[in-house]
């Protein structure tokens, strides 16, 4: 039984709390430090990874509140894990992004960024609901401070929207998840999954978990508080937002609604696919619109966001009515897919307007115009992650869109049909912008006097790049760890609970 | 109807009737008396429920005590009762209302739970030589000692809150300090102060 | 154990208040600091008898007017604990104005008395006389700062309707006593168990007696005096309310209603929880439009009495407990949150706008920070304690059935987290009206660091309390 | 022949007295503590006549508390009553309003 | 074997990379030849390859070079299928891309961009080799969106300028919305028959021609004519056909080697070649190929007349670019899946030819690209003009030159389909060859005869470009004659492909054309005596008179035809319409969506709205705290009367 889930929950959580403690001038090697030492402690869990069985591994177990049953209980399997490394990584580049950036508070900054890690890593390996809950919730306070204290202008209103937000989504599921454990008598999540229910508790079990999970991921029509996040969030703010966060929503949904409450999709799959689609479609239209380049990447993410619940929830039509669960599986690993190169390209997005940001103090797309003409590495940066975000095949950003699609078609043409217009609203909003920021005459004097990228920023945005292309040409890199928990989880879900 | 019950009628009479001008009329010193009235009255029926020494403890408490205190403050205080009545009769259909359903409902409550056949009356009068007082004093020494002690801490904490709340130095009272009247040096009364001439200023 | 030893800790201390009262008598303007510590002298002590008791075999003194069980060692503790807290953040806002006297420690003490007899006693006459010294004390110690219109308002309103709160409550008490002919809350269950005709003029009287509990935890509709008290009282006596008496009613609520009427618990169980619904509700709904900071709280205690009772209203042991230790964790938290707003308050200046805590982050870090620990837990947050406890009464109640009360409770809590934050807010995002350095004395700084450290520490390993809140009620 | 409801619903109309007296002397504090009072007295009716048609002087024993604390009660009261009447010269309830909202 | 394949993609690949991330540093010379050098390997090893299975008969290959992913018992690879026709596809390719970057050399001489340009074009050669030599779905999507990529890079390559920016993204949308359908198609494809691979599902295909689908109301639909017209909308995104041509024109925006290589000779020939490729598919559907023919038909007719308006000397090869591929389309349409190969090999060589001489003429006349303002240019520029001259008459389809075989095949085809609508598209394709041929010489009257009209110093500056430019010219200009007449026999009618192209037995048209032709000189006797070669005599002799002698007769007709020019000119719409309702009518869209659905309706409403009324609620409620101790008292004695009411009723 090795200890290395609980150090990587831990680590950041204590070496964050005495960042803050020590204070601002030693903050920054000391945050390069603990996420560097975070990093490293999450390799083993990709490289020892047991690809061939769908049981939670690096499990521990501790009695925590014996009077309730709630244990320390931790584990991964072939979903979470990739989360995992993921926040990790993203959680270097944050680190990277604020060094020299951020001037007020740092100590304060990195302690948070450090602690919000420790956090999100606990919600993807928590095996106990609780444990989950707990993390779930923990996440929005150093959130909740970092857009409120390094936010923009409007930021007391996006902050508050944010958590109240999320909290009232997730409130419901400590209902649920209480009703679960009085009606199965354990809060370890693995119990709840082979819990039998009767429809009617099952509908609202589910309906429980999706408030909290849509609300998370976001789906429409509770994603209104996203943009707001995002535009307000300091750079790395809205990274770690785009990056991690919303993939507690998607797990959420894969760890729970999917495995406890199967039969509810019954009734409600059509609904979520339907929701899903708006996501895609409407989301894609409003991205369009927009002026403020945060706020198009975050409706971008909505969008894309709206890939992994249609990929979710697709499975419930797939493996419930039991016609393909195989397509089902294709559903479910293209919505991690997703999810974890959503995490690579949306955080090079964000910061890649911070960049920019950082520069000239503004995210009005019209502030800008030809800044390849000054910033000719940045802008090639810029182009390849808009084309990422756009799908473009041998990029990230395709596999999961593409999975997805294919997935999709088997339930209903026109649902494959309204999905993959995302190929061209996607490249439509992602393209218009490059065309309006990067491209043309240098638009003002402003961007005439930039700087090109540093050594700093080359190296996180290069880093991004290569995960980005390396998922994008090799994904097998990544599916292969999942295959097993994702196959069992389709056979999990296509046997009825009554 | 026998004695005891006419009694009984008669007193509660007139318990009802002070106890309805206590909240009905004007001057809190009327008030304070049909209050007094009232307290007899009740005096008088528990004496009809043999609780001798209750019955005499209201009186000399109640009334020599509580209500005298009422009496003192509002005296003290001296207040202007007019304001006070305003919308006595604008209230007076709510209250009355309010206290009519509360009466209906509580007799309605009372009847149903305190059937008479479950609640019989003590078939035997007490012996001659049964003394209240003594019953009560035996209970409140032994079995109750310790509430008796908590009520003597509870008296001494209304003593505590009373004069902390209400005694006040004056200061516009004037004490006498012997002390430092005898200590007092000629450097703390007389000041020598040095001055120019008035001449010398007129010309400068 | 005999009579005398189960009653140490409170005779201690009522002869230790005694000797302060008295000592106090003689000491000088120079010397007022000594009534302080004679104070916390005695409650220390008072606090390791108390503390020395946990664990002691359950057993009555008095002719069963008293007891100690499960949970009244650790209720007192915490009690004395907390108002131990309250003695120490209070003393230099206090020592600035014409309040510290000894009077004021002497009264507090009583009320801790008051509190420790409720908590004990088992016998309706002695939860009356412990619920009336507990009263008296606060009535006076709201009006103790004479020269202040507001809090004489205040201790006025607190006393006309604690009156006629206990006029309530002993009508109840008297009927329950004619229904069963006993004052004894065991045999007044024994009886009821036993003739069942006998139960209606005792559901009767638990009428009346639901609202003098009611009135004491502030569960609406009788909750009226609460904003207006907290809000006119001296900001020390506000944080005196609104701690360990929540605890003191909580053991006040289980005596009556479980150890003496479980009986009766269809009856108030539902009577308590459209109370604590209706609380929930308004507590959390009226908070948000307040800019008073004790008014915002008064409100907050409003709606964490709905969630307290929560706990209650499931009539099980397992509800007892985590009401228990919600009231537990609610006291020591919201100390830790007047802490701060007495360190605020200095030199005549009485910090209770909202707009005071403006910048906070960037006058004082420490209690800043302090505020922020207490706020999340208030509004339920994990890891910090509050969310401890909601989670522990929420699973009570959707164990007991109440599933739409616990949906209603989580409602309320995302709206009430919105005041919350808006401290948060003020303390982090927005700067400082007035730049001036807050400073606090070292050992009130170092308290309310432990203060949080300790709604933090619960809130990772709730078990520490969960475990002698579950010991006291075993199923 | 009395009975104990005779007793009881005598305490009952005090007490509903009591709560009439509270709504017509809202403005008047004083008026409103002997309501109060009444309500007491209403209480005490009670427990003398159980205690009485009981056989058990237990219910005596409380009266004697309630006296007693009603006296401290009393004290207290009236107290706070002075102090509010120095700081506002007034007893009137409705110029208590200065904490509300 | 599998090394050599992978090392023909590879080459430019790596030549991409170090020209692209090390330009600056190892030097624009260093650049040129690192590219070419990689380029010239692609070229040499397809020369192996040809070598291997053209002449010496070698198996079709078909390997995995790695596995991407397998999920949900789908296998994704990538990997190679080498066969006749990809082989074809390799030479064709890596040649004209030879010629281009080594044209470019001279091309670019002066742009600061020179070692990107290099880098792109390589990439360019990596992707467009890596789509012919897919032998799997997933890889053909990855190459045909790499292709697409490289193609918006390098129209917006002058990034400065406003016109070329707005075309890549046009180009890249437009394209976006064919590979919309393409995807679906892959999608329908790995739906029924559960593999990406070629084989399994051209194998797979027969089974489920039966199968229908339900897609609007009560109407089952055949699934392979779903799938292939949505594949075929893909093709038609990168191919250029009507109504997705739009982004072809624009694209003239970028330098010219691009036009002639992307634009013209390889990309968007990917769209005939996949359908090609699809024939096993295609051939399943009817339906589909008549959509195909009347689509390729209307962009064969209607994009030639636009030509003929046009005086932009890239813009109008563009739209003879856009009306070949009408041909190639229109062969597809009607099963000559040769015949179409046929024309896109001849076809990139003359068409990539008459770019460069474009290219070549606008050096000369330093960036100058109206044909209004040249003229008589053939003296100055005597290579040019030689290939321009071979590239046109190859292209008009003069007998014996590459493009008349491929091009009148096509037309004997379309004569001879039995396919829904051949007869408007053999009409079609008829008139088309008199405009081809009037548009084509009347560019290259205007341009090389008459009068000079440029500017004196233009005049005198201009002058033959140097070697780097002609030589490719002239190595474009001999596969521009020979070609055709040399592979007729093979390419043409279809005996080389082999397996690789399959045609249903009742759709073959190129059979029966076959019936009458036996050897290249045999179609070249007897085009005499068909329509096509008098219509595009015709055509250069209608050119000739309005061009060179009787100027006045355009001008007449210019006027009396006004409406006629009119829509020409505006290209019937087609732009303004998208903008408008496309582009304008999607960020409208979005700005209502946004405006009116996220602020008013869900955050103005419901989230703020909750919030607002939750407010209000409070303020109201805080009311009831009226601060008067009477309220209070009622409010308690209240409540006790409620408690009891309701005691008393339960």
């Amino acid at each position: 039984m090795s200890h290395l889930l609980s150090l990587l929950i831990w680590l950041p959580i204590i070496g964050g709390i005495a960042i803050i403690v020590l204070g601002d001038s030693r903050s920054r090697p000391f945050a390069a430090v603990v996420s560097g030492l975070t990093l490293l402690l999450s390799l083993p869990l990709y490289f020892s990874f047991d690809r061939t069985t769908s049981d939670m591994q690096f499990t521990e177990l501790a009695a925590w509140l014996p009077m309730f049953d709630i244990n320390y209980s931790l584990g991964v399997d072939g979903i979470s894990m990739p989360l995992i490394v993921l926040t990790a990584m993203i959680n270097v580049i944050v680190v990277v992004s604020a060094w020299e950036v951020i001037k007020d508070r740092p100590a304060l900054y990195m302690g948070a960024f450090q602690i919000m890690t420790g956090l999100m890593i606990g919600v993807f390996s928590a095996l106990d609901a609780i444990l989950f809950y707990i993390f779930f919730e923990a996440t929005l306070i150093p959130m909740f401070l970092i857009i409120g204290i390094w936010g923009g202008p409007n930021r007391v209103y996006a902050s508050i929207k944010f958590f109240l937000y999320t909290f009232l989504g997730s409130v419901f599921m400590l209902i649920a998840l209480i009703y679960l454990y009085k009606v199965g008598g354990s809060f370890n999540i693995l119990d709840m999954h082979v819990l039998a229910l009767a429809q009617k508790p099952q509908i609202w079990v589910f309906l429980a978990f999706f408030v909290a999970f849509a609300v998370k991921i976001p789906m429409f029509p509770v994603h209104t508080w996203l943009p707001d996040a995002h535009v307000e969030a300091p750079t790395a703010g809205s990274a770690v937002l785009a990056a991690i966060m919303l993939k507690m929503g998607g797990y959420g949904f894969l760890r729970f609604s999917l495995p406890i409450t199967p039969n509810a999709a019954a009734q409600l799959d059509i609904l979520m696919i339907a929701l899903s689609l708006i996501a895609i479609v409407y989301i894609g239209f409003v991205a369009l619109a927009q002026n403020d380049m945060k706020k198009l990447i975050a409706y971008s993410s909505i969008s894309h966001m709206g890939f992994v619940t249609l990929g979710i929830f697709i499975a419930f039509r797939l493996a419930v009515g039991s016609t393909d669960p195989n397509t089902a599986a294709l559903g479910i690993e293209g919505a991690i897919m997703q999810m974890v190169s959503h995490g690579f390209i949306s955080a090079a997005m964000f910061l890649c307007v911070g960049v920019m940001y950082d520069r000239v103090h503004s995210r009005e797309i019209s502030a800008y115009g030809g800044v390849i003409n000054t910033m000719p590495m940045f802008g090639a940066f810029m182009v390849f992650f808009a084309m990422a975000n756009a799908g473009l095949p041998g990029t990230s950003g395709f596999v999961g869109e593409f999975m997805v699609i294919l997935a999709t078609f088997k339930t209903n043409f026109w649902f494959a049909a309204l999905a993959s217009l995302t190929l061209i609203l996607g490249a439509g909003y992602t393209l218009w912008m490059v065309k309006r920021v990067i491209f043309g005459e240098v638009a003002n004097e402003q961007v005439a006097a930039l700087t090109d990228i540093n050594k700093r920023e080359f190296w996180m945005l290069g880093s991004l790049a290569v995960f980005v292309l390396l998922l994008g040409l090799w994904p097998d890199l990544l599916a292969d760890v999942m295959h097993a928990s994702v196959e069992n989880l389709v056979q999990h879900i296509s046997i009825s609970k009554y | 109807m026998n004695f005891e019950t006419f009694i009984f009628y008669v007193f509660s009479a007139i318990t009802v009737f002070a106890a309805s001008r206590v909240v009905s009329v004007r001057n809190p010193v009327f008030a304070a008396m049909f209050l007094v009235l009232t307290f007899f009255s009740c005096a008088g029926i528990w004496l009809l429920l043999e609780a001798e020494f209750l019955a005499i403890t209201l009186v000399l408490v109640y009334v020599g005590a509580v209500m005298v205190l009422f009496l003192f403050v509002v005296m003290m205080l001296d207040v202007n009762v007019e304001p006070l009545r305003e919308g006595f009769v604008k209230y007076l259909p709510v209250g009355l209302l309010v206290g009519a359903i509360m009466f209906i409902e509580m007799v309605l409550l009372i009847a149903r739970s305190f059937k008479s056949d479950s609640f019989p009356a003590p078939t035997s009068a007490a012996a001659a030589d049964y003394s209240n007082t003594e019953a009560l004093g035996e209970l409140l020494y032994s079995k109750y000692l310790f509430q008796f002690e908590i009520a003597a801490i509870i008296l001494l904490v209304a003593i505590v809150a009373a004069i902390a709340l209400t005694m006040r130095r004056r200061p516009d009272t004037k004490y006498q300090k012997p002390a430092e009247q005898i200590n007092v040096t000629k450097a703390d009364r007389l000041r020598v102060v040095k001055m120019t001439s008035e001449t010398q200023q007129r010309n400068s | 154990m005999d009579n005398l030893q189960i009653a140490t800790p409170e005779i201690f201390l009522l002869s230790a208040t005694c000797l302060v009262l008295v000592i106090g008598l003689f000491l000088n303007k120079e010397q007022r600091y000594l009534n302080y510590w004679l104070a916390q002298a005695a409650l220390l002590v008072t606090l390791l008898l108390t503390y020395n008791q946990i664990g002691e075999p359950a057993s009555t003194a008095f002719s069963k007017a008293y007891a100690i069980d499960g949970m009244t060692s650790t209720l007192k503790c915490w009690i004395i604990a907390v108002i131990m807290g309250g003695f120490l953040y209070s003393r230099d806002y206090l020592n600035d104005r014409p309040i510290a006297r000894a009077e004021y420690y002497v009264l507090g003490l009583f009320g801790v008395a008051g509190m420790m007899i409720m908590v004990s006693a088992i016998n309706m006459l002695t939860i009356y006389l412990g619920l009336e010294l507990l009263a008296l004390s606060l009535y006076a110690m709201v009006a103790l700062h004479r020269n202040n219109a507001e809090s004489s308002e205040a201790a006025m309103k607190y006393f006309v309707l604690g009156a006629l709160a206990s006029g309530m409550l002993l009508y109840g008490m008297s009927m329950v006593y004619g229904a069963t002919g006993s004052l004894d809350l065991a045999s007044i269950n024994t009886i009821l168990e036993a003739k069942e005709e006998r139960s209606v003029g005792a559901r009767f009287g638990l009428v009346f007696i639901i609202v003098g509990l009611a009135f004491k935890l502030g569960a609406v509709p009788f909750h009226m005096w609460v904003p207006d008290v907290y809000d006119g009282a001296p900001t020390s006596v506000t944080l005196f309310i609104s701690t360990a008496p929540k605890i003191a009613a909580f053991a006040m609520i289980i005596r009556l209603l479980v150890n003496g009427l479980e009986v009766l618990h269809a009856d108030w169980q539902q009577m308590m929880a459209i109370m604590a619904a209706i609380s929930m509700i308004v507590g959390n709904l009226v908070a948000i439009a307040q800019t008073n900071i004790k008014r915002m709280l008064a409100y907050s205690t409003i709606s964490h009495v709905g969630f307290l009772l929560m706990g209650i209203i499931t009539a099980s042991n397992e509800g007892y407990s985590t009401a228990m230790f919600y009231a537990i964790t609610y006291a020591f938290t919201t100390l830790a949150a007047f802490g701060v707003l007495l360190a605020l308050s200095r030199n005549g200046y009485e910090a209770s706008k909202l707009d005071d805590f403006s910048g906070l982050a960037k006058r004082n870090g420490v209690l800043a920070l302090v505020m922020t620990v207490a706020m999340f837990s208030l509004a339920g947050m994990p890891p910090f304690v509050g969310f401890q406890a909601k989670l522990a009464v929420l699973t009570a109640a959707v164990g007991g059935g109440f599933l739409w009360l616990a949906i209603i409770g989580v409602v309320m809590s995302v709206i009430g987290a919105f005041y919350y934050l808006r401290i948060i807010k003020l303390m982090y995002f927005d700067e400082p009206i007035d730049n001036t350095e807050i400073e606090a004395a070292a050992d009130v700084t170092g308290g309310l660091a432990i203060n949080s450290l300790a709604v933090i520490a619960l809130g990772i390993f709730p078990g520490l309390i969960m475990a002698a809140c579950i010991a006291a009620f075993p199923s | 022949m009395l009975s104990l409801l005779h007793f009881l619903v005598l305490g009952s109309i005090l007490f509903s007295l009591s709560v009439v007296g509270i709504f017509l002397n809202r403005k008047n504090v004083i008026i409103l503590l002997m309501s109060i009072e009444l309500m007491l007295l209403s209480v005490n009716l009670n427990f003398v006549a159980f205690s009485h048609f009981l056989g058990n002087d237990d219910g005596q024993i409380f009266v004697f508390f309630i006296l007693t604390v009603a006296a401290a009660e009393a004290a207290i009261g009236l107290a706070i009553l002075v102090v509010l009447f120095r700081n506002r010269q007034t007893i009137n309830v409705a110029d208590l309003d200065q904490l509300k909202g | 074997m599998k090394l050599l394949y992978t090392l023909i993609p590879m080459a430019p690949l790596l030549a991409a990379i170090i020209a692209g991330f090390f330009g600056s540093k190892i030097g624009r010379t260093n650049s040129h030849r690192v590219t070419i050098a990689g380029v010239a390997v692609a070229f040499l090893l397809s020369l192996v390859v040809f070598q291997r299975h053209v002449l010496g008969g070698a198996e079709t290959f078909n390997e995995s070079l790695y596995i991407w992913m397998v999920s949900g018992g789908i296998r994704f690879e990538i990997g190679f299928l080498v066969d006749n026709l990809t082989v074809l596809m390799m030479l064709v390719v890596t040649f004209v891309s030879l010629m281009v970057h080594i044209y470019t050399i001279g091309y670019m001489v002066d742009d600061p961009g020179y070692q990107r340009f290099f880098s792109y074009i390589s990439l360019f050669t990596f992707a467009m080799l890596m789509l012919v030599m897919s032998n799997n779905f997933l890889q053909l999507f990855f190459g045909w969106e790499a292709v697409g990529l490289v193609s918006y890079l390098l129209i917006g390559f002058w990034f400065k300028k406003d016109t070329a920016i707005f075309a890549n993204m046009k180009a890249f949308l437009v394209n976006r919305v064919g590979d919309f359908g393409f995807l679906l198609g892959i999608a329908g494809v790995v739906y029924y028959t559960g593999s990406l691979d070629y084989f399994d599902a051209f194998n797979a295909a027969p089974a489920i021609a039966g199968e229908t689908m339900n897609l609007v109301g009560g109407a089952e639909w055949s699934a392979m004519t779903v799938i292939c017209i949505l594949l075929f909308i893909g093709a038609m995104g990168k191919s250029a056909q009507v109504p997705l041509h739009v982004w072809l024109p624009d694209s003239m925006e970028g330098p010219t080697p691009i036009s002639a290589l992307i634009h013209a000779a390889t990309m968007v020939t990917a769209g005939i070649f996949m359908v090609a490729r699809m024939s096993p598919l295609f051939e399943l559907s009817e339906t589909a190929l008549s959509f195909i023919l009347i689509i390729g038909s209307i962009t064969a007719f209607f994009m030639g007349l636009i030509g003929i308006v046009q005086n932009d000397i890239k813009k109008i090869v563009a739209y003879s670019t856009l009306s070949q591929l009408g041909y190639m389309t229109v062969a597809l349409g009607v099963s000559a899946y040769s015949a179409a190969i046929f024309h896109l090999m001849t076809h990139a060589f003359f068409k990539a030819l008459l770019f460069l001489a474009a290219g070549s003429v606008i050096i000369a006349l330093h960036h100058e690209q109206d044909i209004r303002k040249m003229g008589g240019l053939r003296k100055y520029m005597p290579i040019t003009y030689w290939t321009s001259l071979i590239g046109s008459l190859a292209l008009i389809g003069f007998p014996g030159l590459s493009g008349f075989f491929s091009k009148d095949l096509i037309i004997e085809a379309v004569h001879n389909s039995s396919i829904p609508g051949a007869t408007i598209a053999y009409y079609a394709v008829l008139s088309g060859v008199f405009i081809t041929a009037f548009y084509s010489f009347r560019l290259f009257f205007l341009v090389f005869h008459g009068e000079t009209r440029m500017d004196k110093h233009t005049a005198e500056h201009a002058h033959e470009p140097p070697g780097v430019v002609t030589w490719p010219l002239i190595l474009l200009a001999i596969p521009s004659v020979l070609i055709g007449g040399l592979t007729l026999m093979n390419v043409g009618f279809g005996d080389y492909f082999g397996n690789a192209i399959y045609v249903a037995p009742e759709h073959d048209a190129v059979k029966a054309v076959a019936g009458f032709t036996d050897s290249a000189l045999g179609m070249v006797k007897h085009s005499v005596a068909t329509l096509p070669l008098y219509l595009a005599a015709a055509g250069v002799f209608t050119a000739w008179l309005f061009y060179l002698i009787m100027p006045s007769i355009p001008a007449f007709l210019h006027d009396k035809l006004g409406f006629l020019h009119r829509m020409l000119n505006n290209k019937y719409g087609f732009d303004d319409f998208n903008q408008l309702v496309f582009a304008g009518g999607s960020v409208g869209l979005g700005r209502f969506f946004w405006k009116k659905g996220d602020q008013t309706l869900i955050d103005g409403a419901m989230v703020n709205g909750s919030a607002n009324k939750i407010g209000s609620l409070s303020g109201i409620a805080r009311f009831m705290q009226t601060g008067f101790l009477f309220h209070y008292a009622f409010a308690m004695i209240l409540g006790l009367l409620a408690m009891l009411t309701w005691f008393l009723f339960t």
